[in-house]
């Protein structure tokens, strides 16, 4: 038997039994295998929330973070040593609820940065509460007549704003998630996956049943590249696509923008010369 | 007979946009040039355009750092720096300004001063500026020479033409200056100084920014916000050169977080607001806090609450950084008081963040950071830029637990350990636990680095004698008004202390304090600085003195406080 | 002459002479004058910045909050008096840079609010920096080598959540953009109004004269209410449509939908009955 | 022979969804039904499903709020509720299990107990819980007759056979635990209480939610955070009956900005969340400070730094409330100690907030939230409900300078007045101004109203002999022990104090400390309320007694602590 080395020791986890995140961790961890990641190299970024404990089980660098604050951490982390490879990970109201405005602002930087979003349409850690994409309606321990905030689109949202990569998987599918998340990483810019995981505790509506009746993939003739296409792709009702949506190479990097070396930045060094041309300017 | 001696005190005053900060850069830099202390320091509205800005520009015998509310020459170059100034424009002050700004006032010392005039003689009225400096050079009786030079020099990108014109600018102004000193007998005599002034001149946002830099600072993600922008600016014009990331956040927030990945991933980073955008970051100090990922902030204070002044100064966020962020944990607070200090601070700052793995704020003001001085180059400390990082084994864990509270720090990709963080209460490798020992452990550890940082804590300078029965007591920005004011008193029972790191304090300190009558001084509306010395030292502070208009402290205020003690 | 109640005696103005600002606040004055509504019951709250200080300049009822944060006052403030019109006013750095997370979730909300953003494509009153609109390669006092991301499209996104009214605006037509005004606050939902605002000190590039030439206006039988159409518009290049770009009616209100009475809060009592059973719950 | 008297002490524990909370729920109600004094409080992971969990029911003669780490029976779910509670099982616990749950483990007052057993044989393992209650009913040799009936009320809606079903269980385990008392010869006597154990059974978020029901708060929003998303729920469950506005913010900032706007535009608004979500809000604390909208808090307490341990508890935000926002403005700062104590303090709180019109934070804790006691009805305080919202004219002026420091507070719609409020400093009529004395003026007024905070605030508790030389200070939810503490030791050198109002503190109490040997006792690492005492009275404080493990303190710890002193 080959040994996934992103796989981990770990004595008790802290998801539900049947949880989807299970299924999205093992997709992930096998994504990383096949793409021969070295995972010296690899840093799992995450916010706080039932999907955000997933670098805890994973055998790779990790900073879990505060809630809604993966994505400034995976930046900053990125720009410091672009060699690391640098994953995003959180749930769907630490990305789109607490995290939304770096979501919008991440976009438009566009980092080599892999966003991946358990989209579970609940907050789970803290019990239940509607989240951003929790659909109208469902009732909630807090919502008790029902979600009555139209549901955040995330896809949609990231083709406004031009994301270069834009996916969806539903973790029921374990292969086109794996699929889906090396694609992303292999992808050389931001690229956001959606991915729709049940959680069996507090959203009893979005079950591994009910994504996988209002899902539906995507042809291989579908052409990812038309930004209009995909935006009716984003919107389209009553089922949702899965695959990748929306995708436009060469889009340009921040941390090429920026000029950034490959040199890290704990090898950072002040250059005497400059340094005193600096001061030479004040005289 | 008007006779100015060894402390002129001159200020320009017009609208926003006019150059008031212009005006007083050039002259400051050919005064300085010709071998006199010099000083400035500015106020202005928050506005783009119009409303009323002055900037004073002492020239001393002896090397000054403070605000005089007195004014030996008001150059005014609109009708509403008369008004704005006028509780600043005593029997002795000469107001310099065109007859039509007059109008209505009953100014003694008012000079009909053709500024536009010349201006426009020299070509245009946006030479107005360049007149302005040459009155104050003909009426300190000093050669024009290094002004041109400096002309010659500002204006060479923009053509023979232009230089030819400020030049000419510049001499009606000086000749008026001049004629004018002759024709109304005004003296004006300053001590050649003991040393030479400096060689650099600098404002403060570029002795934080030289300070960061020298820091060996390699990341900033900051959210514009005054008087902290200057040093993201000062960064940006430095990124190239020193290999620097700049990054405009889309918030504070992302600021905070993107400079705890830097860090995390091994540059030395930093952020830069002020009080408000400061306050958004409270939780990412928290982060920084348990996680143990150095991080430096730097804090232009400003008056509060809230959008408060936004352009004016204060003193008010010391409490803000002190208990800032949920939890308990370490935390360093700086507050520079002269350029030179600001510099060695920032490398300090960086320094005691990755040695201890800790938060560090640089508590700087508006007035501080706008000010001007001169700086010898000999002053400007470069502390070893040591580095803490380890390379990581495949055994590595992030939080072991080491005995003296500091585990070795490693970084992704350097070595083959794995580097977890972690915003949970978390083990020795850094994956969250619940533990309850293990909780106590690692708050412990967190806190205990506070005792390195306390017996490594900077002593406050003194001025005047150890055995003064009166201390005052001032931080940052008050320096340069302490020592003045000490210095002018030259009472054997009067002495200053100033404190250039606020927490954690140095235990000896207690001994200066104790038995003492304490007097502090400070920019705000409570005395927070008073408090925590009677926090940390259980002294009784005497007195209080505190000022809050959004105005740095004068020479003369403080003087006519302490007269009384 | 007919005075306008909305104006007020202002010694000095903030704003520099020339700068678009005094165009959208005279276009405003006249449609809340045209539209004849009771200055005591307009309430405009606003965040920071120069957009931001327009309410110090009308006479009406004023929240001049935080930088970045006048929807949630906003939506405060509507949701505890239902019989006040609620505008929220800001530029471009505060509505969609800091605020970023609050226009996507007011969106989602719906309130009965007009969201007025002056879009100068800069921050004017921190000097000179980007904003979230800057144009790609604009050169700044911060961005010395040109704006580096990708600009934020308001508009793209509005239509990306299906916020019920979004519209576009230029204050070189003082006209057209008081005309829109009037729409956006007569309509029933929460209405985006994008107004392109040159700010003269600090964007040299988007002028009066630049607005003018990348501007056209929508023709006569453009149908807003198609969303994938309205997308289109959005994201077309080089010239920005002006007009009302997407409008779907009859979308609920989020006080409808939490059963808000007209009752304004300041009325508010406790009912006896109502306390006693409460407490009887536990016994 | 087992013998326990007057001070029982039963802990459930179990793994997450087994409902080791729901059991504890259910035997508190019954055996207040029977006339008991009842305890409840509760520890658990943070995860939905798996993990350790357990709840301690106490039933004493006189009543208690406080948590005690003996165990009398224990009824452990699973074997890892066992290792769990390890280190509290002591000689004289009886621990009730399944047989496999025991294996391995040497635990000599271990009785087999067939829990799932008796469950399939009413009809399905998830009649356990029920079982459990019984158990111990008939241990405690209690009469059943409440729990059927409780049963009986409980699943009503879910049909006769259900209800059928569970008597059946609860029959089982009752019998089974009469039947262990007579083997086992365990004796269980409390004297009969002296007065009626209270009518409301409720807990810490009950009372929290009450309070702000019954003090007119008619708006909250706020995003869900343990443990302050419990008065969200509660609010939200009581929405409709009281016309309340309940909003799930996308975030705290937002959150507590719509709170702002709905004070403004005049309703009585509150949010709640825990340290992180507040650090979040500290700008808009600030906002409240400048423009005098009043806001109430509810601050949640568990262990930080950042996520730290998301379901326990501390003491460690009242520094972070203290020092909030950004500029220096007023606040006040309640913690209830008792149930009772917190409905009226969240009137208090909305009350003080709307007539001072400034920001008041309550701070509780999860020990407290989650813990269920008896409340008196009699004890449920209703203050009237005072508005202080004046009908504007056309000359109102939001800021006007009244010289008490407090302006009438209109509000938009209510009158012909304008209002505005304004983050900038402002002047009167709430436009911005930069004018230097203005802006003093506006300061002093912002601060002024601490003074009459401070007259009105409340004094603290007594308990024991006020001459007593020691002191022992606690605040907040740490009330019930220090009762039992004192009430344990009845020595007549040894008093507490319970302080539920921490800022500003009454002038008064200066008196009770001065001379005395200060104990403080907070569930933190540093003594913020001990370093409050100190900067606001100038008293030294002897020792703190400080526990950081995310636990509450129990009343054995303190006793063996203070046997020192
Ligand atoms: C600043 C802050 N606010 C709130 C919380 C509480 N909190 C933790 S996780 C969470 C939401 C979890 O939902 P989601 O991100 O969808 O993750 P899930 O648990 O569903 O995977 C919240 C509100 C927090 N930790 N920090
Ligand atoms: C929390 C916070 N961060 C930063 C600032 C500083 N600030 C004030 S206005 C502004 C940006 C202004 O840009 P915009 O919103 O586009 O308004 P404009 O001045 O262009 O109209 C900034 C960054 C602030 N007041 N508060
Ligand atoms: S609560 Fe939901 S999301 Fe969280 S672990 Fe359980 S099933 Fe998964
Ligand atoms: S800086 Fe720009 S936006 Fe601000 S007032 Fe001046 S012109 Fe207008
Ligand atoms: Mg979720
Ligand atoms: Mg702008």
């Amino acid at each position: 038997m080959i040994v996934n080395p992103f796989d981990m020791q770990v004595k008790t986890m802290g998801w539900c039994p049947g949880c989807g995140n299970y299924k999205l961790l093992d997709a992930l961890k096998e994504a990383l295998h096949h793409l021969a990641l070295d995972r010296r190299n690899l840093v799992i970024v995450s916010g706080i929330g039932q999907g955000a404990k997933t670098p805890q089980y994973v055998n790779a660098h990790m900073f879990n973070g505060l809630h809604g604050r993966a994505l400034p951490v995976a930046m900053g982390v990125k720009l410091s040593n672009r060699n690391l490879v640098v994953i995003a990970e959180s749930g769907d109201g630490c990305m789109y609820g607490e995290g939304g405005n770096h979501f919008l602002h991440a976009i438009r930087r566009n980092c080599d940065i892999t966003v991946i979003v358990h989209d579970n349409m609940v907050y789970g850690l803290t019990k239940g509460q509607a989240s951003p994409t929790s659909r109208l309606g469902m009732k909630t321990s807090l919502q008790l007549n029902g979600v009555l905030l139209e549901p955040f689109n995330p896809i949609a949202v990231a083709i406004a704003l031009d994301a270069p990569f834009v996916a969806r998987a539903n973790v029921g599918d374990g292969n086109q998630t794996r699929e889906i998340i090396k694609q992303a990483i292999a992808f050389k810019g931001l690229s956001v996956v959606d991915i729709f995981q049940p959680c069996v505790i507090f959203n009893k509506e979005n079950t591994y049943q009910w994504f996988k009746e209002n899902t539906y993939y995507l042809s291989d003739d579908y052409d990812p590249s038309d930004r209009r296409l995909a935006f009716e792709k984003a919107i389209e009702t009553p089922k949702f696509p899965l695959g990748i949506i929306y995708r436009r190479d060469g889009r340009e990097l921040y941390e090429d923008m920026l000029g950034i070396t490959h040199t890290p930045a704990y090898e950072h060094t002040v250059a005497d010369a400059a340094f005193a041309k600096m001061l030479k300017d004040y005289t | 007979m008007h006779h100015f001696e060894n402390d002129i005190s001159i200020v320009f005053g017009g609208a926003a946009g006019q150059g008031v900060q212009t005006i007083a850069e050039a002259l400051v830099r050919v005064l300085k040039r010709n071998g006199y202390y010099v000083f400035a320091c500015t106020e202005f509205m928050s506005r783009i355009r119009g409303g009323s800005n002055s900037t004073e520009v002492r020239v001393t015998a002896r090397k000054r750092g403070a605000y005089v509310s007195k004014i030996d020459f008001l150059v005014a170059l609109n009708a509403d720096a008369i008004d704005h100034l006028q509780d600043r424009i005593g029997e002795t002050t000469l107001v310099f300004a065109e007859k039509k700004h007059l109008e209505g006032k009953d100014i003694s010392g008012f000079i009909d001063t053709p500024i536009a005039e010349f201006a426009e003689k020299a070509g245009s009225k946006i030479f107005s500026n360049t007149v302005a400096v040459g009155i104050v050079l003909g009426l300190l009786g000093i050669s024009i020479d290094a002004f041109s030079v400096y002309l010659s020099e500002q204006f060479a990108t923009k053509g023979e033409d232009v230089v030819a014109k400020n030049i000419t600018a510049a001499k009606l102004g000086y000749t008026f200056g001049k004629e004018t000193a002759a024709e109304k007998r005004i003296e004006v005599t300053i001590d050649p100084v003991e040393e030479q002034p400096g060689e650099l001149l600098i404002d403060g946002n570029t002795a934080v920014g030289i300070g960061t830099v020298a820091a060996g600072c390699s990341f900033i993600s900051s959210y514009p916000m005054s008087p902290g922008t200057g040093l993201l600016t000062y960064l940006a014009h430095n990124a190239e050169d020193f290999n620097i990331v700049v990054d405009q956040a889309e918030d504070e927030i992302a600021a905070i977080n993107a400079a705890l990945g830097a860090s995390y991933a091994g540059a030395r980073s930093i952020v830069t607001t002020s009080g408000g955008g400061f306050a958004l970051m409270e939780e990412g100090v928290s982060l920084a806090g348990v996680t143990e990922v150095p991080v430096v902030v730097h804090l232009g204070q400003r008056p509060g609450p809230a959008t408060g002044l936004p352009t004016r100064t204060e003193q008010a966020d010391l409490n803000l950084t002190l208990y800032a962020g949920h939890g308990e944990f370490s935390r360093v607070i700086l507050a520079p008081g002269t350029f030179a200090q600001a510099i060695e601070l920032m490398q300090r700052a960086f320094h005691l963040a990755e040695k201890y793995q800790t938060a560090v704020f640089v508590l700087t003001d508006q007035f501080f950071l706008d000010s001007i001085a001169a700086v010898d180059e000999s002053d400007i400390v470069r502390l070893p830029l040591e580095r803490y990082i380890v390379r990581t084994d495949e055994k590595y864990k992030r939080y072991s637990l080491t005995g003296d509270g500091l585990s070795p720090r490693g970084v992704p990709g350097y070595g083959d350990g794995i580097v977890k963080v972690d915003s949970h209460e978390h083990n020795e490798s850094g994956h969250l636990t619940e533990n309850f020992e293990l909780r106590r452990k690692m708050v412990e550890k967190r806190l205990k680095r506070l005792e390195y940082l306390a017996e490594e804590a900077l002593m406050p300078e003194l001025f005047g004698a150890a055995e003064a029965k009166n201390v005052v007591v001032a931080w940052g920005s008050n320096r340069g008004v302490l020592e003045e004011v000490i210095d002018n008193f030259q009472r054997k029972d009067l002495s200053g202390l100033h404190f250039s790191q606020l927490f954690p304090l140095n235990m000896a300190v207690k001994k200066q304090l104790e038995g003492k009558h304490i007097i502090v001084l400070e920019n705000n509306a409570t005395g927070q600085f008073a408090d925590l010395l009677i926090r940390e030292f259980g002294v009784p502070v005497s007195k209080r003195i505190l000022k809050v208009t959004g105005e740095p402290f004068s020479v003369e205020e403080v003087v006519e406080v302490l007269q009384e003690v």
